[in-house]
């Protein structure tokens, strides 16, 4: 983690206060609320064909055979569908609820208030991810949701589009292909973007199309931007690393692959190859292998006792930004190795939770 | 679906068919029981895997979670029987939620009246333009797919959560007596339509024209109106479907429900209702409907390997659907 | 020229999808200036070149009055196949340009246990396709593990993303594939059986065709292209990935319909699918020429889809004309 | 050379719980005519399908020029050089002419998979021009008239000549039932023609037909084989007798009171005209009138019929109802309007085969049959009931499936849909008799002159002048989408020639 965000600066300064305050909130131990043998650790996300997927699964299942579970974790996939990722948290709750943690990649945030509604029922335990909808917080009596660990897309958008103006000089006109447009992210990151033309007046944004995060729709949208705008494209901003590699593809059609630049979000290794490979610039990860993890950390300290109940958690330790990571040429090399269980261990101590908190997120 | 040059027998009564002794094995009898066996037994081989899956509770979700469905599969029925196919039902429902997330602050009851009034507008327009201006209802409703989605996304494009008066649609996620009071008000439409297409001249209409639109025709039907209210209802089910969901995630989002078209339509005809229209019922749909959400949760929950799920849901489709269908109703498979 | 080809000719003028094709690109034109350039017709060219491939089987399946929604879980396989059988970053393999033959073989196995399921179990193909479209996708998953596979098969890279006379070679592939459609269509008993089938089975097995062994051969034909498309986006992207064919199904079905070929079967041409297609992709692409609200995109491409109907669709309006 | 072609022995066939042939046994000789006559339902078409191997027999064997054979496809059959004509329209739409000519045995039409359209081309017009038609080969099937089809499909029949040295076999279910008598005649000419190379088993109810052209002529009843005559010595009435085993009469008794001309008119029709179908016909129907309409294939006859019930829209021209203009939109209207519309295409266009009775019957009118909410069904039921006695239609219960029923019980049930829950002002009958038996065109002639007497007035459009004059007051001749000719019964007492003559 060579390169921290400017933005974040300020951030780590509360990061600090937040952690001391959590230090004073913990007390050597609370009681366990379950055998250690009789907690089931749940992993629910959309997939596992896309890179960042696999990952979040991988990270979950490190962290289950490092605390000695590997037995008790179980994988839900809803294949995009968010009734069924309602629907399949409910169904496994069927048998021992209270000893359940969810760790929660969802799919759309429509799916966040069904699932902490469903663990303050049943008493099974919840962390989630990403997006949050308006008005939903952990800490306003929702005991069983641990905590949200919360993404902030528009820093992460800043922070891409920052290399992006860089890369071209402060000059030129880009593209931008956004995500899905009923999520979080997409208008998140590119809001961020939009924020940072704001600031460079000499960057232009010459067109934007949704191309729902896919590779597949992204390649023909480039081909038929190069078509109308032709080298008053100077740049390729993508709300996610699947359509910058789609946008790529269609520059090397072009002859262009590697002289103009692109970026996008999620630092999936096959971006990360491609920025060290020059093609690509740069790409924000949130490090799929933490965020698949962390969740399952905080519920078993939670359930083994070694971390007191949610309820008396500081606010910022139930809702916090995780803290990202800009990948360029010059960690790219770094970022290209799949990283070892000893690299997290030290963030799944029970006293060690908020490592990478950047502050509260709400 | 397409049209039907004079030539041709009606659709599912075909002559050659049964006079050339190829109408199939299986009595009406045995072909009505075949869905309910293949529930039980699909539910005992994952019982298996999971003995929990019997519990009070696991069918309470299971019913919980399969009425959004039902909903959209009493639709569907309606107009699959009639010979047509509804694609939009799912999209529709998206765009209800984002209505009913949007208003209900404001006007309570009145935004759930209103978002279901449109959704049937919505069906029975794009009945109307089926019927009159002679498109196949594949296309009609594969055009409505994508405008009431887009529409959907432009009026909010992202969720909205439910800022005030959830309680007027909250009941829905609620059970009493251990019955999800959304899978009640499913089985209530169910009677109703069921109803409807047993007993009222539009379910002998729809019938008729899904058995032989042009006797139909030649006999006096206006079929333009039987079309534009079947549609209708289609519609109004996807708008009940929308609301429910609105219940169920306390917010609307315009691409909720989509991915439930596929599911719903393939209750349908797992359920046994002829896709060449005018053989099924709704309580065959029931059926289909348990089924299709006993495989979706239920693969699951047996703890199959990820990749096997996909596969193992293919699989059953296709046994479920060779074991239900109703082979006398339909001279020809296509 | 045989009757069959005027008789398709005929019906290409009367199905009004080329009156459609004109007005959009006219439309676009006028909208936007660098819409009528050579550069970006080879790129409609170029990204026409895969829907074609797959609606030309398509056309073949729902003449013969069948439908096939498996197209999407095809071509994940198929793309994961291909990906693995040619140079890549996970297997040894490196059949190169067999590596297409292989893919294609593969969608034909698939199409070939629908037609036995439809024929067999006579199981609707709607239902069967459904099934074993997500078979499809389970076996890509399968096949995919933990990253999709990049292909590192250069020549075919090149090949995929090259021109040659300033025409797409993806284009020009599936060019031939249209005109192989068009003459397996029109000059033999294949083709030729496929509107018997579509028009009136019944008949058609009581004058002694053997319709399952006709049903069953188009439903591998239809998955043979299925493979071959899914092998040309897969080298053109340059990676097997389980989405590689999403949204294919939908938009293929449309293309066909508007082509002109009705959904009880017995009538259209791949010639109409084509039209349907180009029609389809000049609007993607004309969509993001003149930068389309995004939101509204999908709604205005729906409302195009219904236009182009009502006017296809309109002249033959009869007041007995049956439409399901 | 064996003495006989084709025989059947104890044929035998069930369908469900019903016999459809039982032990049925006979034979056709090298190059003879053999005639099959009996009811709808007694089982020729059953024992045609048995023949050429669509179905297969329960019990019993068919021999082939001495040899027994099993059939195991149709193609089998079609290989020996037996051909079949089926009934029900059987001809592919979306296809050329000379495909459905030589479907399923393209011979040198198609080599190795490949179709050589010119030599296609050139295979068909060879069938085409023994049946006298000009059309192409090329020429798409959706756009011939039903009558060319009939003859398309009679060709595809003869073609089985080509696939096999032997003497062909022609198994013609009704080749003519659908044909004006110019397309009888051109039949009845190949038939005779065909008796030096071939064997030929020709069904039809139209028994002079039948004695002109058969041999030998078998005579068929409820699904066994009654008896075996020479046709020489028989004469219609004869046979008649034999098939329904008593003594019956054809021609209708007469009401000696006709329409008294004072009748209002119902229907009249002024300067009708629709594009290439018809012209300037003018027309006036009043109540209690049988008008025929008689025309060869083309005249423009079965369209304006539709056009009286709303199918169509004339081009222009005027329609009264009892005086008042009328436009119909559809034919919900013309229901509205209190007329009724037996078509020709009873299978796909007159009754719903998977419906029962009872539905099929109250379709039209079904308003009258619902209470405050849903349909009466009791009420429907008494009704129908009512109506099947009195139709006399042979039907287990009206709750039966429409499509279990025989031709002549399907066309009184599509034409008892007109007459429950209301009396039409107008009736418009589009080959009513088309391929009826003896006794069920009796009683649907009785019927339509029972209605008449009630005051309806009755369009009717037959195959055979016989028909007409039997049942008409007056005739309007069609040729060419014009009216060439009209005729009181009463007054001029037209002749079957003179009748004949204004039609071509």
């Amino acid at each position: 983690m060579r390169q921290e965000l400017a933005e974040f600066g300020a951030a780590a300064v509360r990061l600090v206060f937040a952690l001391a305050l959590a230090g004073a909130a913990l007390p050597a131990r609370a009681q366990a609320l379950c055998e250690k043998s009789q907690i089931r650790l749940v992993n629910s996300m959309r997939e596992i064909t896309q890179p960042y997927h696999v990952n979040l699964n991988k990270g979950g299942r490190m962290f289950a055979r490092w605390a000695g579970l590997e037995d008790n974790y179980v994988l839900q996939l809803n294949q995009g569908d968010s009734d069924k990722q309602i629907a399949l948290m409910r169904s496994i709750l069927a048998t021992n609820p209270k000893c359940t943690v969810f760790n929660v990649e969802p799919n759309a945030d429509v799916v966040m208030k069904p699932m902490v509604d469903t663990a303050d029922r049943t008493g099974a335990w919840i962390v989630t991810h990403w997006v949050l909808n308006r008005g939903l917080h952990p800490f306003e009596g929702h005991d069983h949701w641990i905590a949200h660990v919360a993404v902030n897309s528009q820093a992460v958008g800043v922070a891409v589009s920052e290399q992006l103006v860089a890369a071209m000089g402060g000059k030129g006109g880009i593209v931008a292909l956004q995500g899905r447009l009923d999520t979080d992210p997409a208008q998140k990151r590119f809001a961020g973007l939009k924020a940072v033309l704001a600031k460079h007046p000499g960057v232009t944004l010459l067109a934007e199309q949704p191309a729902n995060w896919d590779r597949r729709a992204a390649f023909p949208i480039m081909q038929a931007w190069l078509a109308k705008y032709g080298d008053r494209i100077r740049g390729v901003w993508a709300a996610n690393d699947d359509m910058a590699l789609g946008a790529l593809e269609a520059l090397r059609a072009a002859g262009l692959a590697g002289r103009i630049p692109v970026v996008g979000v999620d630092g999936i290794p096959e971006a990360i190859a491609a920025i060290d490979r020059g093609e690509m610039t740069a790409t924000v990860s949130s490090d799929a292998f933490y965020q698949g993890s962390i969740g399952l950390a905080m519920g078993t300290c939670v359930l083994t006792g070694q971390a007191p109940p949610p309820q008396t958690w500081a606010k910022e330790q139930r809702e916090f930004f995780l803290r990202v990571v800009v990948i360029t040429k010059d960690n790219a090399a770094h970022h290209a190795k799949e990283p070892a269980v000893d690299a997290y261990a030290g963030e799944w101590r029970c006293d060690n939770l908020w490592s990478r908190a950047t502050g509260p997120a709400f | 679906m397409g049209t039907v040059g004079p030539a041709k027998q009606p659709d599912g009564n075909d002559r050659f068919a049964i006079g050339g002794g190829r109408s199939g094995a299986g009595s009406g009898i045995a072909t009505g029981l075949a869905p309910v066996a293949v529930l039980v037994a699909l539910v005992l081989a994952i019982s298996a895997f999971s003995p929990s899956f019997l519990s009070a509770y696991s069918l309470r979700v299971l019913a919980a979670e399969s009425s959004v469905i039902l909903l959209l599969a009493i639709g569907q029925t309606i107009v699959v029987i009639l010979g047509g196919i509804d694609l939009s039902m799912a999209a529709l429902a998206s765009l209800t939620s984002v209505i009913v997330a949007l208003l209900l602050p404001e006007l309570g009851a009145g935004a759930v009246l209103g978002a279901l009034c449109i959704a049937a507008l919505i069906g029975a327009l794009q009945g109307l333009v089926h019927a009159r201006a002679k498109i196949p209802s594949f296309i009609v409703t594969l055009a409505g797919l994508g405008l009431w989605s887009g529409i959907a996304l432009a009026i909010a494009n992202t969720t909205v959560p439910v800022a005030g008066r959830y309680e007027v649609i909250g009941w829905l996620d609620a059970h009493a007596w251990g019955v999800p009071n959304a899978f009640v008000l499913g089985l209530a439409m169910l009677g109703l339509f069921q109803a409807a297409l047993a007993r009222l001249r539009f379910g002998r209409h729809v019938y008729a024209i899904g058995m032989a639109e042009r006797v139909a025709l030649l006999s006096g039907i206006r079929v333009w109106r039987v079309k534009t209210l079947a549609f209708a209802a289609s519609g109004l089910c996807s708008g009940l479907a929308g609301v429910v969901m609105v219940a169920r995630t306390s917010s609307g989002n315009p691409t909720i429900a989509d991915s439930l078209l596929l599911p719903s339509i393939a209750a349908v005809l797992i359920g046994g209702t002829a896709i060449t229209g005018g053989h099924g019922s709704l309580a065959r749909t029931l059926i289909g409907v348990c089924i299709v959400a006993v495989m979706r949760v239920g693969v699951a929950v047996a703890g199959i390997a990820p990749a096997y799920e996909p596969i193992a849901y293919g699989a059953l489709v296709v046994i479920a659907v060779a074991i239900t269908v109703d082979r006398k109703s339909i001279g020809i498979v296509k | 020229m045989s009757g069959g080809v005027a008789a398709v000719l005929g019906g290409l003028r009367t199905s009004g999808p080329l009156l459609a094709l004109l007005a959009l690109t006219v439309g676009f034109a006028l909208a936007d200036s660098g819409f009528a350039t050579l550069a970006n017709l080879r790129i409609i060219l170029d990204s026409a070149a895969v829907p074609l491939v797959l609606a030309v089987g398509m056309t073949f399946v729902i003449r013969q009055g069948s439908i096939d929604l498996s197209i999407e879980g095809l071509m994940a396989a198929c793309s994961l196949v291909f990906a693995l059988a040619v140079a890549n970053d996970r297997t040894q393999f490196d059949l190169g340009w067999l590596g297409l033959p292989v893919a294609a073989a593969v969608g034909a196995v698939f199409g070939l246990a629908t037609g036995l399921i439809v024929t067999r179990l006579r199981v609707p193909s709607f239902m069967a396709t459904l099934g074993l479209g997500s078979v499809g996708l389970g076996v890509a998953m399968l096949l995919s593990g933990d990253q999709p596979p990049l292909v590192r098969d250069t020549p075919l890279r090149q090949w995929a993303l090259g021109q040659t006379f300033g025409v797409p070679n993806l284009a020009l592939a599936a060019a031939a594939c249209l005109v192989g459609g068009f003459f397996v269509e029109q000059f033999t008993r294949l083709g030729r059986y496929s509107y018997v089938v579509g028009g009136a089975e019944s008949v058609a097995r009581v004058s002694g065709i053997n319709v399952d062994f006709y049903k069953v051969v188009v439903f591998a034909f239809a998955g043979l292209m299925a493979g071959l498309a899914a092998a040309m986006e897969s080298a053109r992207l340059g990676l097997g990935h389980v989405e590689i064919g999403a949204g294919q199904m939908l938009g293929t079905i449309t293309a066909v319909v508007i082509g002109g070929t009705s959904l009880s079967g017995g009538s259209g041409s791949v010639l109409g699918s084509a039209v349907g297609v180009l029609a389809l992709t000049v609007l993607a692409n004309g969509m993001v020429f003149v930068g389309a609200p995004p939101h509204l995109e999908k709604a205005i491409q729906g409302a195009i889809v219904l236009v182009a109907a009502v006017l296809a669709g309109w002249h033959v309006r009869d007041r007995l004309r049956i439409v399901k | 050379m064996t003495a006989v072609a084709l025989r059947a022995e104890g044929l035998s066939k069930r369908f469900g719980d019903t016999d459809a042939l039982r032990d049925v046994t006979l034979e056709v000789r090298p190059c003879e005519v053999v005639g099959l006559v009996g009811e709808n339902g007694a089982g020729k078409s059953t024992l045609l399908k048995l023949l050429a191997g669509v179905i297969e027999p329960d019990v019993g064997q068919i021999i082939l020029r001495g040899a027994p054979v099993r059939w195991r496809k149709v193609r089998d059959a079609a290989d020996a050089g037996i051909g079949m004509m089926f009934q029900e329209p059987s001809l592919i739409p979306g296809i050329s002419v000379a495909e459905n000519i030589l479907l399923a045995h393209e011979g040198p039409g198609v080599r190795l998979g490949i179709v050589r359209w010119r030599k296609l081309f050139a295979l068909a017009r060879v069938w085409l021009v023994k049946l006298g038609m000009t059309i192409s080969p090329a020429a798409a099937t959706q756009s011939l008239s039903f009558s060319e089809r009939q003859l398309v499909a009679f060709a595809r029949a003869l073609a089985v000549e080509a696939r096999t040295r032997e003497a062909p076999i022609l198994l013609l279910d009704e080749p003519t039932s659908a044909l004006d008598d110019r397309g009888v005649a051109a039949v009845l000419q190949t038939v005779k023609a065909l008796r030096t190379r071939a064997s030929v088993v020709f069904v039809s109810h139209r028994l002079e037909e039948i004695l002109r052209v058969c041999d030998r002529i078998y005579v068929m009843k409820d699904g066994r084989c009654l008896a075996e005559r020479e046709a020489g010595t028989l004469t219609v009435e004869a046979l008649e007798q034999l098939m329904v085993g008593h003594e019956i009469s054809t021609d209708i008794a007469r009401d000696a009171a006709r329409p008294n001309m004072a009748a209002s008119v119902c229907l009249e029709v002024r300067e009708l005209s629709r594009r290439d179908k018809y012209a300037d016909v003018s027309l006036a129907l009043r109540h209690g009138e049988v008008m025929g309409i008689a025309g060869a294939a083309g005249s423009g006859c079965e369209e304006l019929c539709r056009t009286l019930f709303g199918i169509d829209a004339p081009r222009s021209g005027t329609m009264l109802l009892d005086g008042r203009t009328v436009a119909l939109r559809d034919p919900a209207d013309a229901v509205a309007h209190g007329i009724g519309y037996v078509p020709a295409e009873r299978a796909s266009e007159g009754i719903i085969g998977a419906m029962s009775v009872a539905a099929n019957m109250t379709l039209a009118h079904l308003a009258r049959f619902c209470g405050r909410w849903a349909i009466d069904r009791r009420r429907e039921q008494d009704v129908a009931e009512r109506w099947i006695e009195r139709l006399r239609i042979a039907t287990p219960s009206a709750t039966t499936r429409a499509s279990d029923l025989s031709g002549g019980n399907q066309q009184k049930v599509a034409l008892a849909k007109w007459l429950v829950g209301r009396q039409p002002r107008v009736l418009i009958l589009d080959h009513p008799l088309r391929g009826l038996d003896v006794l069920a065109r009796r009683d649907i002639l009785e019927t339509i002159r029972e209605l008449a007497r009630d005051g309806v007035g009755i369009v009717i459009v037959a195959d055979s002048l016989d028909e007409l004059l039997a049942v008409s007051d007056t005739v309007v001749v069609m040729r060419d989408g014009r009216v060439s000719a009209r005729y009181s019964i009463a007054e001029d007492r037209p002749t079957r020639q003179a009748i004949l003559e204004s039609m071509v």
